[in-house]
Formats: structure tokens, C-alpha cells, sequence
């Protein structure tokens, strides 16, 4: 076991794929001698050369287009959106055109494509660049939704993508770049799509969240640890498929749960997983599942503003404990 | 216009086959609006008439193993392309005999068999489609063309912009070919774009090469595609060519299409492209009314097999709605025992 | 109080607003000469003229953006996104520009924009074309949302609509335009934004809904009814701001509540509604509140596959009679 | 190169306003450099070092009542259309007293008393909201001017062509500006776009006046803008100019920009305009050494007190998060009483 960055980690995936299958190129705005605006691609133009890593036009829409075209003939485009901000400029070709192709063409055509784009606020960039979108596509039909939130996740999950013949959106986190986990040793370490991961386990109240919020529950579920309070912690790893019956049976154990999610309330995908609890656990429930999220504003560049607009550990930790009180 | 003489690789057959299909393709039209009328094809029906040449002319230059990606107004080119009649006729009427099995309708016809990539109905979406297909020709060093068909009215779109220029940036070998008939849905190009009147200049800002045909010469379209087929096999690069013609119906079969002024109907109706090319090969002396006499009753019989085709299939199973939506799991939520 | 269509009641606030207002314009695709896609605007070129009646190039993102900047300005534009569709494509001006400008500018500039759009499926137009994205947009601070189905509820939300300074998607269904209903009056009728409606009480249940399943619900409402079973019905009207209190306040009565709609389930809107209900109404709910919602897939071309897709009077009675039975 | 004589119109004092707004710029970036390495400036850091002659020869041809629409590389246009360097420092450090009390930030600066309509920070997006404050011109029959600046970059995509398409057809008083900096984020026009050597002509397309200039020249950025002016004030529609310039530092402070080959970057840095205009003012005999020793001191004054304001400037309120949202009803969810 190795101890590597998550950026490392999406690196070496891509890496891998590019290796292993010639059908692979990535594609995407300044992925190219720029190394991509995260740093992921870093030397990959220098390695793979123009024809598998094609610096693209900023040009959103064609970007993800011409991933479904060469998609549907048979290669596995790997395209990258810069942020998922921007994926609003692609949405007719992801919503529109990748989820829909195979089932309006009778199943005549797949498109086996990877579109990998960054979510996230905290980084003080302003509310047009804090978004967190994933929820949207979570709700379309031929999509799969993948938000991964260690190294070691993004390397299983990225693994099982590339398996799948479907268009995937693989959403990685603004802020978790720098952050550091194991890697798995065996380059046949998968993680089933679609199967979430509990984290931690305890008796008293289950906390449930994704991509970088599966973490802020962890956190939360420490401070609440010192308290004496013991959560069993979700990471859902991905919202399309779901994996509710993790969910669902841990809150039959705990009887109380709070979803953590960075987006806003109003609307959000954390109304999912309430409507799946409550039908599903519904006898089980000791208090109403409550949920933590977003403030219902742009996000201010502000940082303390900013601060007060997303879920921080302590707010997780505040809710959890007004959750226990209750009855 | 062209002379026979100056096309001496076609044969009778192959013109007559020309005529044929065009014929086809609008003896196909006027049954689907019968069948609309009637109730058998619902929704949106946007009809091809006056248009054939195009479809006809350039699909017919293309090889097996090319592609053909296209808009909405898609029957006309799915029939040229070699979709059954049949097949189209049910898809039109939802069946599951349908070339999408009825799954993707009028707007969405699909063959993969026949590399006839689709139908796209948000209007301009396909040409991103399109130089995707072409990247992965380009990628895998072939020589196919991809045939990207759309209006005029996309040409306005973002998406015109971006396609464009990926594929001219990255020398794709595309042909981006609209079909011009001067609207949109009931907004004349006029009004909507500065360069209505020489549309295909718009790609000098692409640096691309481009074309401008009589869309209603079915001869002219296949000759220019022939020509601009060999530079894109030969990796010069997309080409963008304008095809000026004109719909004979409203944009759908809902459309009484009353805000075209009557002059430029009538011109246009003098430019049918179908009694056009039948009085070229009358007067070339290649055909006589008992072969178009024999054609015509025979493209009638088709189509009246095709909509019998149609009304006879079977719709697709109540189960299939759930089917083809991912290739390697269910789709979420197929009704199993309890929940609501 | 005369009766008239859901399409006439758009054209007549379209026409008050532009005889009101000078500062009021229409630009569009098609709503010239053509008269709109769905004939709201016949007459209105030759009426109005070229300068208020904007027929626009096809190009969406630019409808929406140039409302941003003439609103921006103080004008008071009223554009059309032929369908929802479409506005995919326009997604970028309505989210990060229309809905941002405002907070990031620290309240200098509003954007008075309406935004008229017609969502829904039924129509067999194909799954590019009977798409039900307004619970996206009600997710999005800084925009209003409101969804009427009724002739009265167009003209009363729309003029109250007017009267605000902010963006609003002002979604009209495509199904409803044919539909009829009592016009209300007065000139000084209006619905209040954010108010709920309760168009039917009954003891037994909650039925909630909005656009054209607010009817369905009321049409479910009259099949239950002939069983003896009394539902409250609410159309929500608004989906932000969003009147939790009216249903609350019915489930609270009823004890058993029914969401209805016509997206997709997993991730859909109705999620938000069942966790205000089971966060404010816990104590109350006898059962958990149910969900009726579209099939998990592109929306089929073929008539009977579509007509499985979507929710239907009987398909909402069913599943409430399931929720009626339990416990 | 412009002669002092080819600007009788200009004084002095005009003309050293020019270098000191230039400069103002520079060392206000040089400052905010400073800062975000001190960790008062967070986020995206995007400098306009060398880009200066565009902003200040632009800008300060336009009257009070004309419009300024700008992308997130926005500080200079910011500076160069009035807005306070204090503001401007402290909207960057996210402080209550910044220009757009903190909420915007760096790349979204606004300033209604100034009609400077914003920065915006997705690219390509401003066209379209500078297509509809000319349109609202139009509509009000006055005539004022909408300048609008993007990057090479934003050429690429699809909100261009719909914005300059809407703007031609409908002959909209938008001029819209293209700092033509030879690159996006890392990857070279040459790359993205066929004409990018002669860009300008992109607009012919949509049947558009245009304009080629030298970016790092303040008098002929300036000249060109005035005969433009001229002409979108009187009705003539929207124009499209191109002026080539280069920024001298990174993307953004994150960027060591090592993907630029040394000879284009020490080229471009002999190109620097303010040592050039500075040079020209020397030549022309109009200003000397004290002069800009003078104006400099007072520039370096006016940043260390911005610095000073920003840092010392409060932060927004907690409660301050909720407002603004809407300007009719309060923002959802405002934390009441006891829901979690
Ligand atoms: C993005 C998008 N906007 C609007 C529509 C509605 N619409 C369908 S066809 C059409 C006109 C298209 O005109 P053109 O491209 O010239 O094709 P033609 O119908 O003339 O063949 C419009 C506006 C759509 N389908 N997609
Ligand atoms: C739609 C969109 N895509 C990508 C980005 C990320 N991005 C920010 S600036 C930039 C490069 C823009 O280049 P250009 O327009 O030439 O402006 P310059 O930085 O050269 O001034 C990119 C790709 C963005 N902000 N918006
Ligand atoms: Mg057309
Ligand atoms: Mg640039």
C-alpha cells in the first residue's frame, strides 16, 4: 500500500487507460502542454503525444459532442470539463444527445464515454465556479454519476467506468486534489458501480454524504465520537445507480439520520435519499431525516461568507446532535 | 445543368434508380401525412418534399462504409441511405418494427447496420456528433466521410460555431452540408442571418472549403459530392457546402406555412426537383413515360406496403420501455413488487 | 367570469403586458410571422410590430442572455425557449448569469426577466423533446419558478410575475394549452408568488402535484372519490419560492401523502417536498409519503410504451390506495 | 506609430493621465500579486500585466453613459473606467467595501454608477448580455455604445457566433473587443483557431466591420475607438476589433506560463506598452523624466493605500450571506428557529 494524492490518483487511472486500451484519448480544454488546470495531465502531452491527448477549444458543447460521436464508433474518449460549471455549456450534448442515443436508437448504439469535470465550493472562486451539479445528471436516465472522494475510490471506480459501455460522469472535487490516501497494490482492485461504502460504523445516528462531504461526515462523525455519540458514515460514491439498501440498512441500526450534501437544499439530490429512507425504513425512523446543506445563495466569494455557506464539520456535528435530542 | 455526356459513368439504371428514389421518398411523405391524418403517426411530422435531390444526390456518393448523421427532417435521407421503407414507415408510427424500434420516432431514425448514425432533433446538436465521427475516422487512420446534414436555421446555433471549427482546427474529414431552404421553422433566414444570400462564405471563418449547389439538381449535388468526397478522403479537411432548395409544406404537418409570400411558393414550385430531373432525362432521351410509368406504380406499391407494414406491426411490449437504456444494467426503478 | 384556454390566458397576459408596459418586450424563436410554436403569439407581429415582437435567430443561449443585459438596463423582456428542452442549450445564462448577477454585483443590478417555457412529456415528440427540467431551475437561488396549470393560475401568477425584479421561468405545459378554464375578471387579480394551492379537501390523503399533474392528481382525486376515499389536492404552483406550509398543514390533517410528478423519480423534485413533509409533519404520517413519478427512461417515441412512462390518474389512484392500505 | 500631431486634441495633461492609469494598473497588479501571496487575495488571481494600452486606449474614449461589459480578467478595465483602486483592492480580498461588497470578487467586479456591467467569469457568456444592453439601447432609440472585451480564447466558443450573429442582424450599437493575447489558458490560439492570425476577419461572417490594432499601443487603441464610436453611435451597427497584445505573466498566479517558447515571450516583453508609450512621450518631447517620476510616486501611493484599505476594510457580515439574492422577498432557508 502506497500513500498518493487524489490527483496522483486520477492521474495513474488515466495513465492506465491510455496504456492499457488504444481505443482511449482524452480530450479537453488545456489538458495539453498546459498539463490540464488542475495539474491531472501534467506531462501526459509530452508521453502520449498530440493524437491521445488533444488539446481542445474552449468550446464546451464540442467538446463532449465529439466524445459522443467518437463514442459511438467504437473508441473510449475520455473528456474532461474543466469544472462542472461549464458542463452547463454542455448539457444539450450530455442530456440530450449521450444519455439518450442508445435508447432512441433502439439499443443500436452505445457510447461508451467518460466525461470527467470538478465539483465544489471552498475554493474561493466565486459564485459561477462553486457549483455542484452532479444531482442534475443524477437524475438523468442512461447516465451514470460517479463522485468519488479518496485515492483509493477514484482509482476503483475510474477502473469500473472504463468497463462500463455507457456515458459516465465522473465527478471529481475542487478540493481534494491535494489530499491523500492509500492506493490499492493490485491493478485488479475494482469498486462495484453503484455500490456505496459505509465508512465507519456506530449504533446511534447514520450520516450519509458524497464526494467531498462523505469526508466532512467523517470529521463530523469524529467530533461527535468525543462526545460519545457513534455514526455509522456513508459515502455514496455514486448517485446513479444508487445504493439504497446500504443506506436504508443502516438506518434501521441507528433509527436516525442527517444527509450532508454542498449543494443547496432546496431542490437538492439529499431529497433522494429522504424519500428512499422514509419508504423504505419508514417503522425504523426514531426523527424525521434531517439534512445539511447548502446555503440557498450564490456563493459568495467572501471567504468567510463563503465559509458560512457550505457544511463544515461542526454544522454536521451541530444537526447530528438536535437529530439525538429529538423524541 | 448538367449534360448525360458529361456524367458517362451512369447508367440508365443508375439515373432511373436516382429517380426512383426521389420518387420514393415523396410518395413516402404525402402517405406518412395521410397517416397523420388518420392518427397512425403522431407528434411532430416534418415532411421532406421538395428537397429529394439533396438526399439522393450526395447520399448516393458515399460508400457503405461512410456515415451519414442528419437532422429531424430525416425520412428523405434515411430512405437514400437504404432504411426500408417499411422500417421508416413504422418508426413514424411507434411500432417495434421499427428502425428504432419505435423507441426514437420520426425525429430519431437509426441504422447501424447501415452506418446511418441519426436523426437529431435538437437543432444543431448532430454536428458536434458528426466531428466526433469524424475524430475517430481521423484517430484510426481511415479514409470514410461523414455526411452531416442540417438547415439553415442551424446555422445560427452555438453549436454550428463550435463544430465548425474543431473540425477545421483539427482537419476532420466532415462534410458539413445544409440543406438551405430559406426558413428556419416559420423565421425566414433573412431575418436571422446577415449572410442568408451566401451562406456557404460563412466558413471562410474557419478557413474551410466550401461550396454552394442547386439543391433541387440532383445531378449537381451528386457531382459536387463526388468531387468534395475525393479531398476529404485524401485528408484535406471538412468542407461545408450549401445546398439552396425549399420545402414545399409548412415546417410540420401542423403548419399551414401561410407567412411565405406566394411569389417565392410558386417560384419554388416551378423548381420541384422531382418533374425537373424526370423532364432532363426525357429530354437527354435516357427515359420515357412507360419507365417513369413503371417506376411510379412500382414506388406506389412500396409505399402502400409500407404503411401496411406499419399499421400491421405489433407495438413493442410494455417490458421494452424499460430495455436499452444502459448496455450493462437495468434501468432503475422496473416495477417489481411493492413499492409505489 | 368567461371561459377560456390555457393558451388564450398566455396570449392575454402577453398582451396586457405589452399594452401596459413599454418597457416590455417579447423575443423568441418562431413568435413573429409564425405566431409560436404553440400559437400564444398569433397576431402579435402584425399587432405590435417587429420592434416588440422579437423573432430571433435559432440560438438560445442569446435569447436568454441578451434578456439578461436589455433587463439589466431596466427593460422589462419577456422571452420564449420554444421548449424546455432547448433551454439546455441556454442553461449558462439562465444559471451562472440571469439567476448570479445580481448577489455577485452586491445587489446593484436586478434582472427583471421572465423567461416563458413549456415543459412536459405526452406529446409523442420523443425523449429529446418531452423533458421536465423546471426542478432544476427551482434548485437555483436567485430564480423564481413557478409552474401554473390552470388559465386563472397563468394569469394571476403571471401578472404577480410582472411585479417582480428578479428572473423568473415561468413554465407552461405543453399539453395544457388546448385545456380550459374560468378567467378571472378583474384586472387586479393576482396569485401570490409562493402560495399553494388547495384545489380539493378531503380527510384521507394528500394529493400534491404541479403543472399538468396537479390535474392528474385532481383527476385521481375523482376516482378515489367514487371509492369513498376523500383526498386534499394542492397544485404547488411555485416551486421556489416553495409553500411548504399548505402541505404541510394538509398532511398534518390527512396523515398520508402522495407526491406526484411527471420527471423522472430518482432525483427528482418531489424528493424536496417529501422531506419538508417528513422534517415538519413527522409525528403526523401514518405512512411514508409515497411518490408517483416518470419511468426511470428517455421518454419513448411509441404511444403505449409512452404512455406507461409518464404518471396517469389511475397509476397516482393505485398507488394511493397502496399507501391507504398500509398500517 | 501615431505622432504627437496626429492627436492635436490630446494635451498633457491627457496624455500623462493615460500613462498614469497605465501604470496604475500595472502596479496595482504587481500589488495584488503581493497579496494573494500573502494570502489576502484567495481563489483565481488573473493579472493584466502588458495587456494596459487596451483598457486605458478603450475606455477612455467612451462617455459616462456608455456601457463596459468585460471578461474575469478584469481589473484593468475596472481601473481604466473609474472604479476606485480601493475598491477594487478590496473586492479582491472579499471585503465589505469592495465593488461588489465582496460577493463578486475578482473576476466578477461591477459598479452600476459607472455602467461598468460587470466582469464575468464563464467565457463567452458577457457577449450575450452586451448583444441585449445594446439591444435596450436600440430600443430606446439613444445612442449610447456597448463595449464589450472577451479573449482569443472565447472566440471559440458557441455564445461568440450567437452573440455577434444576434448583433448583426439586428444591428446592435455593440462593439465588441477581442484582446487577442495569443492564448487561452495554456493552449495557443494557433491551436484553436484556423484565423487566428488574422482573427478580425472571423466577423466577416456575419457581415461585420472589423478591425485589426496593435493592443500595446495606447494612441492607436484609442484612435481606432474613437472613428468606431463614431460609426455605432450613428446607427451603423456592431463592429469586431481585434488588438494584438500578450500577457506578460501567466494565466493566473498559479500558472509559471512555461509552455510559452522564450523567443515569443522576450519578443512580446520588448513590446511592453508602458516603457513604449513612456518612450514615445520622451521622444515627442512632451513629457521628461521628473514627470514620470512623479506620476510613478503617486501610483505607488495610491497602491499602498489601497492595500492598506482592503486589509483594512471589514469583512461582510455574517447575516449579509442572505442578502441580495432577490430584490422583491428574502433568500430561502434564512436560519431561524430550530430546523436542522
Ligand atoms: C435547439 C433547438 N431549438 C429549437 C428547436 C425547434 N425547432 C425545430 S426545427 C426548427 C427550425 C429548424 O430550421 P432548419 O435548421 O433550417 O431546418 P429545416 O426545418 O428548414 O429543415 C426549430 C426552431 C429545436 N428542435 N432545437
Ligand atoms: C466556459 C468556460 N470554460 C472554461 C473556463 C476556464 N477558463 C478560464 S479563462 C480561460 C482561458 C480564456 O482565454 P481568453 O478568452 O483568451 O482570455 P485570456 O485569459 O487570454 O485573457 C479558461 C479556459 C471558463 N472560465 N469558462
Ligand atoms: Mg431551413
Ligand atoms: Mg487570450
Amino acid at each position: 500500500m502506497s500513500v498518493i494524492t487524489y490527483r496522483d490518483a486520477v492521474s495513474s487511472v488515466l495513465r492506465e487507460a491510455l496504456d492499457e486500451d488504444e481505443r482511449v484519448f482524452l480530450m479537453g480544454e488545456d489538458i495539453g502542454p498546459y498539463g490540464g488546470a488542475f495539474a491531472v495531465t501534467k506531462g501526459f502531452y509530452e508521453q502520449y503525444g498530440k493524437k491521445r491527448i488533444k488539446d481542445s477549444p474552449l468550446a464546451e458543447s464540442v467538446i463532449v459532442g465529439a466524445g459522443v460521436g467518437a463514442a459511438m464508433v467504437g473508441l473510449r474518449p475520455v473528456v474532461e470539463l474543466m469544472t462542472i460549471n461549464f458542463s452547463l455549456l454542455a448539457m444539450d450534448q450530455i442530456v440530450n444527445h449521450a444519455a439518450k442515443i442508445r435508447y432512441m436508437s433502439g439499443g443500436q448504439f452505445s457510447i461508451p464515454l467518460i466525461i470527467r469535470t470538478v465539483t465544489g465550493a471552498g475554493a474561493s472562486v466565486g459564485a459561477t465556479h462553486s457549483q455542484s451539479f452532479e444531482g442534475w445528471y443524477a437524475s438523468v436516465p442512461g447516465l451514470t454519476v460517479v463522485t468519488p472522494s479518496t485515492p483509493r475510490d477514484v482509482i476503483g471506480l475510474f477502473r469500473s467506468c472504463r468497463e462500463l459501455n455507457d456515458p459516465v460522469m465522473f465527478v471529481e472535487h475542487i478540493l481534494l486534489y491535494g489530499t491523500r490516501g492509500e492506493a490499492p497494490d493490485s491493478g485488479d482492485f475494482r469498486i462495484p458501480i453503484g455500490q456505496a461504502d459505509l465508512r465507519r460504523t456506530g449504533k446511534d445516528i447514520t450520516l450519509c454524504g458524497y464526494s467531498r462531504m462523505a469526508l466532512v461526515a467523517e470529521q463530523a462523525a469524529d467530533i461527535l465520537a468525543r462526545e460519545g455519540i457513534e455514526a455509522d458514515v456513508i459515502d455514496l460514491r455514486c448517485l446513479r445507480p444508487l445504493d439504497s439498501e446500504t443506506i436504508v440498512n443502516s438506518v434501521k441500526k441507528t433509527h436516525r439520520a442527517l444527509m450532508v450534501e454542498e449543494t443547496t437544499r432546496l431542490g437538492g439530490f439529499a431529497g433522494e435519499l429522504v424519500s428512499q429512507i422514509q419508504e423504505d425504513a419508514f417503522d425504523y425512523l426514531d426523527a424525521p431525516v434531517g439534512r445539511v446543506a447548502g446555503a440557498e445563495v450564490p456563493i459568495p466569494y467572501s471567504f468567510p461568507l463563503e465559509q458560512l455557506a457550505i457544511p463544515s464539520a461542526e454544522s454536521v456535528a451541530a444537526s447530528a446532535r438536535k437529530l439525538l435530542n429529538r423524541s | 445543368m448538367l449534360k448525360a455526356a458529361d456524367v458517362p459513368e451512369l447508367t440508365k439504371t443508375d439515373l432511373l434508380g436516382f429517380y426512383r428514389q426521389m420518387k420514393l421518398i415523396r410518395e413516402f411523405e404525402r402517405e406518412s401525412e395521410r397517416q397523420y391524418t388518420r392518427g397512425n403517426i403522431k407528434g411532430f411530422l416534418h415532411v421532406y418534399n421538395g428537397e429529394e435531390a439533396i438526399a439522393v444526390g450526395a447520399i448516393n456518393t458515399l460508400r457503405e462504409d461512410d456515415y451519414v448523421v442528419t437532422h429531424y427532417r430525416d425520412h428523405g435521407q434515411a430512405l437514400a441511405r437504404g432504411i426500408g421503407s417499411k422500417e421508416v414507415m413504422a418508426e413514424l408510427m411507434g411500432k417495434a418494427t421499427g428502425c428504432s424500434n419505435g423507441k426514437g420516432g420520426s425525429m430519431h431514425l437509426f441504422s447501424s447496420e447501415l452506418n446511418f448514425m441519426g436523426g437529431y432533433a435538437i437543432v444543431g446538436g448532430q454536428l458536434c456528433i458528426a466531428a466526433g465521427i469524424g475524430l475517430a475516422v481521423q484517430y484510426r487512420g481511415n479514409d470514410q466521410v461523414v455526411l452531416c446534414f442540417f438547415g439553415d436555421g442551424a446555422v445560427n446555433e452555438g453549436e454550428f460555431h463550435e463544430a465548425m471549427n474543431l473540425a477545421a482546427i483539427w482537419n476532420l474529414p466532415v462534410i458539413f452540408f445544409c440543406e438551405h431552404n430559406l426558413y428556419g421553422m416559420g423565421a425566414s433566414s433573412k431575418e436571422t442571418l446577415v449572410m442568408w444570400d451566401s451562406l456557404h462564405e460563412m466558413a471562410a471563418a474557419y478557413g474551410m472549403d466550401r461550396y454552394e449547389v442547386d439543391g433541387n439538381d440532383v445531378l449537381e449535388v451528386r457531382d459536387l459530392m463526388q468531387k468534395i468526397n475525393i479531398d476529404v478522403r485524401a485528408g484535406k479537411g471538412p468542407a461545408f457546402v450549401v445546398a439552396r432548395t425549399y420545402r414545399l409544406r409548412g415546417h410540420s404537418v401542423a403548419d399551414p406555412a401561410d407567412y411565405r409570400p406566394d411569389d417565392e411558393v410558386s417560384y419554388w414550385a416551378g423548381q420541384d426537383p422531382i418533374p425537373r430531373f424526370r423532364d432532363w432525362l426525357t429530354q437527354e432521351g435516357i427515359a420515357t413515360v412507360e419507365d417513369f410509368d413503371e417506376i411510379d406504380a412500382n414506388v406506389d406499391e412500396e409505399v402502400v406496403a409500407a404503411a401496411e407494414f406499419g399499421e400491421l406491426s405489433p407495438w413493442p411490449e410494455p417490458d421494452d420501455l424499460y430495455h436499452g437504456v444502459y448496455t450493462d444494467r437495468p434501468a432503475e426503478g422496473i416495477p417489481t413488487s411493492g413499492s409505489s
